[in-house]
């Protein structure tokens, strides 16, 4: 019980990092990195929270779970999928505001 | 001005993160009797693993959904299209043909078992479709082709939605005849679920390979 | 004991999330978080969630790795000839 | 023999059947997505016709704590029969929009229509929380990926700056999700009111916080509107009516399920804080909107401010105001759905024909475009809030809410957008009356502009039907939903 609140804890503590990550990035490789570990943590707090029972974990926080990773895929990849387009028709993916386009955000 | 913001926001996700820390700690948590009417349930299901039947059965309708939400990006990049695919170049690397060679029918094997041990152990569908998706990824990687030339995008489509129209064409026969939405017979339950995984397996692992670049 | 390696694991987890998050170099950036993946996938395990531990394998760390790095390598070269990536 | 509850998965499951199959068809697409309007349109009346008696359906047979139930209220029915009629307009709208070089395009735009249409019709029908984060997200990828289907530069910038804030709000909504399960055990929202009441922890505060939130960062609440402008401007018409019309209402109508049942008890605080951001998006909206050269611009700013009566309003659900507030909300969001939609049809309709975005090259459309601007002059009514529209009963009602319950600066404020709204949109109408200055003009027949006017009118004669609406809404408004 002890280590499901832990793992609980450290998925809080994974989605504020993500968070922040989220918006301190504008490159949008950084942004899908920092959305799939908060999504990470979301699972953990889901599966460290779920009451528990027996020697397997929740099946119902089981199935949550596993809709939860492959909605994050699919959407990982629509956003590549953009991002591509985006890139060929000589956009940026680094999706920041135009008027600070002249700081590039990762050297700093 | 700009560090002033990214202080602000490391400031901010301090705070966001005591407070989910603080929720997490305190939360009380009632007693599982979820858990124990899935296991109520679970002779009914048409499957012997709680996992499965929580995903394809007690709330199929989710997943239902999901699959959905799986069919969106391969359509929208569909939508899209680059102006010129990139030449398949076969990397000639022995090593990588070789591992391909090798990789790839253990792939499918273990594709095969993993979507039939679904209904009784860790596995199913899903599982079932990243395993093909990777052995497509790799077939591609040491060949430079994956899937047969004459399955063209448009010839896929079928393909790509076979899952879903499975589920749906089990869900309306479920209303028809005068039951509720997906609401499978126990009797025909396991049935029901193989043949929707079966077609979910290949279309997820067509929607995953399309999702690659 | 098993508790000490729940925690050892948890460390690692916040360790090589921070590290994929923040790291200078986008490439690394997208490999720390391919192990951070399979870290999470030990931690599924660890919890007996075993269903989830295979899915976030294959899918989590497995196919959105490699995706992220096809990105990661496509879009290294900015539009302008920055570095997005910020490796020399 | 068909169960009668069996409509609820059937309004669902019919847009999603429709949607498989147009992905297969090709040069039938076109009928068959014309039956399916027709056919859909109809079980959304079917569905009227019960007079808002709850329906529910349990999916696969099992009862609310282990399966999924579908339910259906008068909120629900009245929403759903806005979907049919809004998706019904877009569709049609689409089939002329995307012809001639963009039929390519039109082909892509049905089937991912259909699937939106699925999952409005999903989202509004749903009685489960996790079931509503799966609908969330399924809106959220397609209205993305709608947004960008015009694949220009600046629309696929927009579609993918959506995407990154959606999607950190979809997380914040599944973490909420997480504490309330963790919380009560439980995924049905019924059994989580229950619950909820029963033992309201403090934590449950932070789970409302990360929920509505998320909700509010999806549905364009000021200060979180930066995203929608540019997304909702810069896309194809039709995809434009769908997700200002649609998409953006979807994540308000989760927030009012959840403000009314499982999160009741903890409402206490946080309808201030919604109550000042609706009103400053109400003027901060307007005056955005009356400052745009745009015209797609105008009418995206609008729905900024549109939106803040939606978020205003749930500060007057509380007191003697109550079931005013809610009826009043809950027309305000037909009413819009209509006239938004209505608008940037006829918005799309009236570009085409001036060859520009600008306000100002659309001097002489009254006469080259009648049915658009008349189209855009009925909507306007209706989101001004002038007799006799459906969007002067809602108005009116929240008035009423906030006399009852002595807010006097909500009441001010309300007033003032209504003023705003109506001089922007004379400012554009007064335009298309002007002389037109060259005779040079792009050829655009009228079909989109009735396309558009037809939507207008329906918001027009929505508001002749406010007694009858009214009357769905009673048991929702004197219970507060689920319990």
């Amino acid at each position: 019980m002890t280590s499901a609140l832990g793992y609980a804890i450290a998925g809080a503590l994974l989605v504020a990092m993500g968070l922040a990550a989220m918006l301190l990035h504008h490159h949008l490789v950084r942004r899908l990195i920092a959305f799939n570990i908060m999504g990470g943590g979301v699972f953990l707090v889901l599966l460290g929270l779920a009451p528990g029972h027996g020697e397997q974990a929740d099946p119902v926080a089981q199935a949550l779970i596993l809709t939860g990773i492959v909605v994050a895929v699919a959407a990982t990849g629509l956003a590549l999928a953009l991002a591509r387009r985006l890139h060929q028709a000589g956009g940026d993916v680094r999706l920041d505001h135009p008027s600070s386009r002249e700081d590039d955000d990762d050297q700093k | 001005m700009r560090v002033v913001a990214h202080r602000l926001i490391v400031a901010g996700c301090t705070v966001v993160g005591l407070a989910l820390v603080y929720a997490v700690v305190n939360v009380q948590g009632p007693a599982p009797d979820l858990a124990l009417a899935v296991s109520g349930a679970l002779a009914e299901s048409g499957v012997s693993h709680p996992v499965t039947a929580v995903l394809l059965n007690f709330r199929a309708y989710d997943t239902l959904l999901e699959v959905a939400v799986m069919l969106v990006a391969p359509l929208v990049a569909a939508a899209l299209p680059t102006t010129a695919p990139a030449p398949a170049k076969p990397t000639n690397d022995p090593v990588l043909q070789a591992l391909a060679a090798v990789a790839v029918p253990l792939a499918l094997l273990l594709a095969i078992y993993l979507l039939l041990i679904g209904a009784s152990r860790s596995g199913g569908a899903f599982h079932a479709a990243a395993v093909l998706a990777g052995a497509l990824v790799l077939l591609q990687l040491a060949t430079g082709r994956s899937l047969p030339a004459w399955l063209t995008p448009t010839r896929q489509q079928p393909l790509l939605i076979l899952g879903l129209a499975l589920f749906c064409a089990v869900g309306w026969l479920s209303l028809l005849l005068g039951g509720y939405f997906l609401g499978y017979p126990p009797a025909w339950a396991g049935v029901m679920i193989l043949v929707i995984e079966s077609g979910l397996t290949l279309s997820l692992a067509l929607a995953l390979w399309r999702l690659m670049p | 004991m098993s508790l000490w390696l729940d925690l050892l694991l948890i460390v690692a987890l916040l360790w090589i999330a921070a590290g994929a998050l923040f790291s200078r170099q986008l490439f690394r950036a997208v490999v720390l978080f391919i192990v951070f993946g399979l870290l999470l996938a030990l931690a599924w395990a660890r919890q007996a969630a075993a269903d989830v531990a295979l899915a976030e394998a294959a899918i989590g760390a497995g196919l959105t790795g490699a995706l992220l790095l096809d990105a990661a390598g496509r879009f290294r070269r900015v539009r302008g000839g920055k570095d997005a990536g910020g490796s020399p | 023999m068909i169960r009668s509850d069996a409509l609820l998965p059937i309004l669902v499951m019919l847009p999603l059947s429709l949607a498989l199959l147009l992905l297969l068809s090709g040069r039938w697409g076109r009928f068959l997505s014309l039956a399916g309007m027709v056919l859909t349109t109809a079980l959304a009346a079917l569905l009227l016709s019960h007079g808002g008696q709850p329906l529910h359906h349990a999916m696969g047979g099992w009862p609310a704590p282990l399966g999924i139930g579908l339910r259906a209220d008068g909120l629900a029915t009245l929403m759903v029969m806005m979907t049919a009629l809004v998706c019904s307009a877009a569709l049609i709208y689409g089939e002329y929009w995307f012809d001639g070089a963009k039929a390519e395009q039109g082909r892509q735009f049905r089937p991912l229509a259909w699937l939106l249409w699925a999952g409005v019709n999903a989202l509004l029908l749903a009685d489960d929380l996790f079931n509503l984060y799966v609908t969330l997200e399924l809106l959220t990828l397609l209205a993305a990926g709608l947004a960008a289907l015009m694949a220009t530069q600046a629309a696929l910038t927009a579609a993918l700056r959506y995407l990154m804030v959606a999607l950190i709000a979809s997380t914040a909504f599944l973490l909420g999700v997480a504490l309330l399960y963790g919380a009560t055990g439980t995924l049905a929202l019924e059994l989580i009111s229950i619950r909820v009441a029963a033992n309201p922890q403090p934590v449950l505060v932070v789970a409302m916080a990360l929920m509505v939130g998320g909700l509010a960062l999806k549905a364009a609440l000021f200060p979180l509107h930066g995203w929608l402008p540019p997304a909702h401007g810069g896309a194809a018409p039709p995809v434009s009516a769908l997700l200002s019309a649609l998409v953006v209402k979807a994540s308000f109508y989760v927030v009012l399920r959840l403000w009314m049942g499982p999160l009741a008890p903890l409402t206490g605080g946080v309808g201030p804080v919604l109550g000042v951001l609706g009103g400053m998006a109400i003027v901060w909206g307007g005056w955005q909107a009356l400052r745009q050269h745009n015209l797609k611009m105008v009418v995206a700013y609008s729905t900024v401010a549109q939106m803040g009566y939606l978020f205003l309003a749930f500060d007057l659900l509380q007191g003697a105001g109550y079931a005013s507030a809610l009826n009043g909300m809950v027309l305000q969001a037909v009413a819009h759905g209509l006239a938004k939609g209505a608008m940037f049809l006829a918005a799309g309709a009236l570009v085409v024909a001036a060859g520009g975005y600008r306000v100002d090259q659309l001097q002489g459309m009254a006469s080259r475009q009648p049915l658009a601007v008349t189209a855009l002059a009925v909507a306007g009514i209706s989101l001004a809030g002038m007799p006799p529209t459906a969007g002067f009963a809602g108005k009116w009602l929240l008035l009423q809410a906030a006399w009852l319950n002595g807010q006097w600066l909500w009441l001010a404020v309300m007033l003032a957008g209504s003023l705003l709204t109506a001089s922007y949109l004379l400012k554009v109408v007064a335009v298309t009356f002007l002389p037109a200055p060259v005779a040079a003009s792009v050829g655009c027949g009228q079909r989109l502009g009735g396309v558009a006017l037809m939507l207008a009118l329906l918001a027009l004669l929505a508001g002749f039907a406010v007694m009858p609406m009214l009357q769905l809404l009673a048991p929702v408004a004197t219970t507060g939903g689920w319990l």
